[in-house]
């Protein structure tokens, strides 16, 4: 078993309304030194080997269902399980 | 009896719950901005639903900072009738007046239909105008409105009746069919159904009213009879 | 783009670089010969391919607009507006208009569906107007494959996400599936508002020394040109759509909308006009406002709240960046009006004032970057009269009339039931807040939504309709057919209909069969819209909706407005109890 | 300036309707071999040196406000960014 992690952002053009918020509310809980804060997702993803070779299948989720490639951009890690 | 609703930025039952008040139950009552932190003055606080701070992290993870929460805090404490509608309960629970989370729910789709509910509790001072195990129909309307909790603090709610109103046909996967609960002390409810949208017949129901009218009758009766036993 | 930001005049004239802009040679041509009597320079290049665009100039539709019937009694303002209005007596109006957002749903589904609801609401709180209710006419492919399936819910959820978040209930729509809108679904919102006659606003900028105010989100490079992309026809290249993409933010909207209408109601003395900065970003909100009152209008771009940094004037004008308001108020009253948006965390900044003379200036990092006449760009786009042509496909039909052969009946209306199309909507529907304001009388799934207005006995009742298949087959009459499906609707729910906003969603102009489409549909829409009294009061087009070269249904989506005059004269369309009599009305 | 990449996961314990849905919608892609999908949430926070140690800060920044410590946890690394 393997396990795929994807992290997947925005852009750095696209407004991200949710980072904001959060980025306010840190700034009102007295986190003044808070310069940034941008929200993006992370999955977790267990695969068992596919036909594909996994990087090239991740690669393919990523594209065709985790990110909307219009405005975000992805990355991922994929490592083996002990059993 | 007066009653104070908090708004926060992007609250947006906030009118509703005034109005049902207001015209339906024509009792006093005020919104009051976030940043009040005064709420002497007022027999009870309804916490509105909506989405507050566009509950861009978590729904009312950001509102329970607000400055009027530490004032409803004291209010809770002080024993005075505290309640929360959907997003209004998320922020309690946030706020940890009340036990658990409330998740995405299980369809991870927002849900808008109207509920069947159980009333498993009518000695609140919230609940004492329903009739033991009345079946009673609200509007819900909530895309986090899965109620979570361990199987400890699951125990603990049954032990102490704090489950207040259970769906007869759970539309969003809560623990223990759960819909409202109250805490321990029994003078704080949380519930994601809309009792402010059920208080006309020409809106489909007025089976909210229950709610609103325990409270007034409590109020004028003195509390100390409905703690919560 | 930065690239060609540093263009010359000259360059840009060389290497016909407005081409990429969405201007046409001739129209080039006819800004530097007629309008300029100079060669523009990038940033005025800008200015007009996004003011000369389709979506901003309706240089192609506007002859077919002509053509509707916008009279009536009771119309306050009709087409031209922001949103039209009708006096519904009581010194109240209704505000209506309906959107389209189908080429940036198809790019980006859930903030597609999003930013089109947002936009709409701008629209009618702009007019002064509380929103109160909104309803969505979709289109999609088959239901079939997953991407389809995909895109659906994707749409669904971010129509119900930004509606749900602001507080304005969904209670209508209608929903459609058919191959032709595989690739290029239709998303159309329309939003109805409620106005006192005294609140009601327009979108001006009049008065020397007056102000412009900017409010809302900061610009950042989102949607760039996003009006001349809107007109283009759709193609496969991802890249060249990139920047079109806007992400909504319904929580800034809702602190937006309500502090617009605070100013209205409570500051009305100081307002001068109002106007969302929709289409075409800050030009075209600005250049309207002054256009309309016959004024100049100067800008200064530094002051412009920007996202991001080393904007270009070309950038921060054409940005359609979302949830941002363009004020013009009176010299003198900015501390007033700051002080209510200050009051709901929102930055509202002057950026200009309005100037004598017809100049409309912008000045960037101290560089008059563009100096041209506002008429030029609010209304002096050419205005093509395309040839029309009567598709082959109309003379073709009789000769394979479907002729129904049923043996089982009970089996072939179960077939009709599970047709996508015709099956309850209620699973998508039911993640639309629909109650949210408490007025809500009927809700989605039965033939209108109602609303009541309240301290008044009154409702109103609303929907949106259309069959794209009856536009195939004959575009009058199925023009005429939606109209009178709307009216039905509106009938049985108790109300007399007020009048009618619309979204034309056609082919592409240009060709001469899709040009009869949407002449014949205008002209069938128009002879009801006469008969039934429902004059057109707004309204949206949307042109070259075909995905690798085949146009879509020809689909006008009609959105109209009934008054029930009396609460107890609300009807639903279910059956209330056994033994009550069926009948059957009408031809 | 610093960077804080902020994960917050649910608590294995915890169903996750969003990682469900995902999964299925992966499978009837036909990534088969998709066993299980988890979504968190991933932050990305920049900020300057405060008054506190920017972990000390950074876990309280976690605790009080990004995760919700009934059903999440979190994890974090801080780096230093160039100037
Ligand atoms: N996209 C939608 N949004 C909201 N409600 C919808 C939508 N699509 C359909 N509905 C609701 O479902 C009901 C049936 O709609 P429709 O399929 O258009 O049938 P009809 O032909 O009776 O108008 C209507 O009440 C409508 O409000």
């Amino acid at each position: 078993m393997y396990l795929a992690k994807v992290y997947v952002t925005y852009k750095p053009s696209i407004l991200d309304p949710k980072g904001e918020a959060i980025k306010d509310a840190l700034h009102r809980l007295d986190y003044e030194n808070v310069a940034a804060v941008t929200l993006g997702k992370y999955f977790e993803i267990k695969l068992t080997p596919g036909e594909k070779p996994l990087a090239e299948q991740v690669d393919e989720m990523c594209d065709r269902l985790l990110a909307n490639v219009n405005m975000e951009t992805y990355r991922y890690e994929i490592t083996e399980l002990e059993a | 009896m007066k009653f104070a609703i908090p708004v926060f930025p992007g609250s947006n039952c906030d009118y509703d719950l005034l109005n049902a008040l207001r015209d339906c139950l024509h009792t006093p009552a005020d919104l009051v901005p976030a940043t009040t932190t005064d709420l002497s003055g007022y027999d009870a606080v309804i916490l509105p639903g909506g989405f507050s701070y566009g509950d861009y992290l978590r729904s009312g993870a950001i509102a329970r900072f607000a400055p009027v929460m530490t004032a409803v805090k004291e209010f809770a404490n002080a024993g005075k009738p505290v309640m929360g509608i959907c997003n209004g309960f998320q922020i309690l629970t946030e706020a940890g007046l009340l036990p658990g989370a409330l998740q995405a729910n299980e369809s991870s789709k927002f849900i808008c239909q109207v509920s069947p509910l159980h009333v498993s509790n009518t000695q609140t001072r919230f609940t004492t105008a329903y009739a033991r195990h009345q079946d009673i129909k609200l509007p819900i309307a909530h895309g986090e409105g899965n109620y979570y909790c361990d199987a400890a603090t699951l125990a603990e709610l049954k032990a102490h009746n704090q489950i207040v109103f259970e769906y007869v046909d759970n539309p969003n996967g809560s623990v223990a069919n759960i819909a409202g609960i109250v805490n321990r002390r029994g003078n704080v409810l949380g519930m994601m159904p809309h009792p402010e949208r059920a208080v006309e017949t020409i809106l489909g129901s007025v089976d909210g009213l229950g709610i609103f009218d325990s409270l007034l009758m409590n109020h004028v009766q003195g509390d100390a009879h409905v703690e919560n036993r | 783009m930065l690239k060609t930001a540093k263009l010359t005049p000259e360059a840009i004239r060389d290497t016909q670089a407005y081409q990429q802009l969405g201007l046409t040679a001739d129209e080039y041509h006819l800004i530097c010969e007629q309008v300029l009597h100079r060669l523009p320079n990038y940033t005025e290049v800008g200015l007009f391919s996004g003011m000369w665009s389709e979506h901003c100039s309706y240089k192609n539709s506007k002859p077919v607009l002509k053509k509707f019937w916008t009279q009536g009694d009771h119309v306050l303002a009709g087409p031209g507006e922001g949103a039209g209005i009708i006096d519904i007596g009581d010194g109240q109006a209704v505000v209506f208009k309906a959107e389209s957002h189908n080429h940036p749903s198809a790019v980006e589904p859930y903030e597609g569906a999003a930013t089109g609801v947002g936009g709409i609401i701008r629209d009618i709180f702009s007019m002064g107007a509380k929103p109160v209710a909104l309803l969505d006419s979709l289109r999609f492919g088959e239901p079939t494959d997953s991407a389809t399936t995909y895109l659906i819910s994707q749409v669904v959820a971010g129509i119900g996400g930004y509606g749900n978040c602001i507080g304005i209930p969904t209670i209508g729509g209608d929903m459609a599936f058919d191959a032709c809108y595989q690739k290029n679904p239709l998303v159309n919102a329309m939003c109805i508002g409620l106005l006192n006659h005294s609140d009601m606003q327009k979108g001006q900028a009049t008065g020397v020394g007056n102000q412009i105010i900017y409010v809302g989100a900061k610009t950042g490079r989102d949607g760039i040109n996003g009006a001349s992309f809107a007109s283009a026809e759709f193609n496969d290249a991802k890249e060249t759509q990139r920047s079109a993409v806007q992400v909504g933010d319904p929580f800034m909207e809702k602190l937006l909308m309500d502090a617009c209408l605070e100013v209205i109601h409570e500051h009305h003395a100081s307002l001068v006009g109002i106007q969302d900065m929709g289409a075409a970003g800050l030009v075209s909100s600005s250049a309207e406002m002054a256009s309309k009152a016959g004024s100049g209008l100067k800008l200064n771009l530094d002051l412009v709240p920007q996202r991001e940094a080393d904007m270009t004037a070309f950038e921060l004008m054409l940005s359609e960046s979302q949830e941002r308001m363009l004020l013009c108020i009176k010299q003198g009253s900015a501390a007033e009006i700051r002080e209510v948006f200050d009051k709901y965390g929102l930055d509202a900044v002057v950026i200009g004032e309005v100037i004598p003379g017809h100049q409309y200036q912008l000045v960037h990092h101290g560089v008059m970057e563009a100096d041209v006449p506002v008429d030029a760009l609010a209304t002096q786009a050419p205005v093509y009269q395309r040839e029309k042509r009567r598709p082959q496909r109309l003379d073709q039909q009789s000769a394979t009339q479907f002729v129904p052969a049923i043996t089982d009946v009970t089996a072939t209306l179960k077939q009709l039931l599970q047709q996508p199309t015709i099956a309850s909507k209620r699973s998508l529907f039911e993640t639309y807040d629909s109650q949210v304001q408490t007025n809500t009388v009927v809700r989605p799934g039965s033939d209108a939504g109602v609303i009541r207005i309240r301290q008044t006995d009154k409702a109103l009742a609303m929907t949106t309709d259309v069959n794209g298949r009856y536009l195939h087959l004959n575009p009058r009459v199925g023009g005429e057919m939606a109209v009178a499906e709307a009216a039905r609707n509106i009938v049985a729910s108790g109300g007399l209909p007020l009048g009618i906003t619309d979204c034309l969603n056609f082919g592409n102009p240009e060709k001469p069969e899709q040009f009869y489409d949407l002449d014949e549909a205008a002209q069938g829409i128009s002879r009801a819209c006469q008969l039934f009294n429902t004059p057109v009061i707004s309204g949206n087009v949307s042109l070259n909706n075909e995905s690798n070269g085949e146009p879509i249904y020809p689909t006008p989506m009609i959105g109209m407005v009934g008054l029930i005059k009396h609460l107890r004269d609300v009807t639903t369309q279910d059956f209330k109890q056994a033994g009550d009599k069926v009948y059957v009305v009408g031809a």
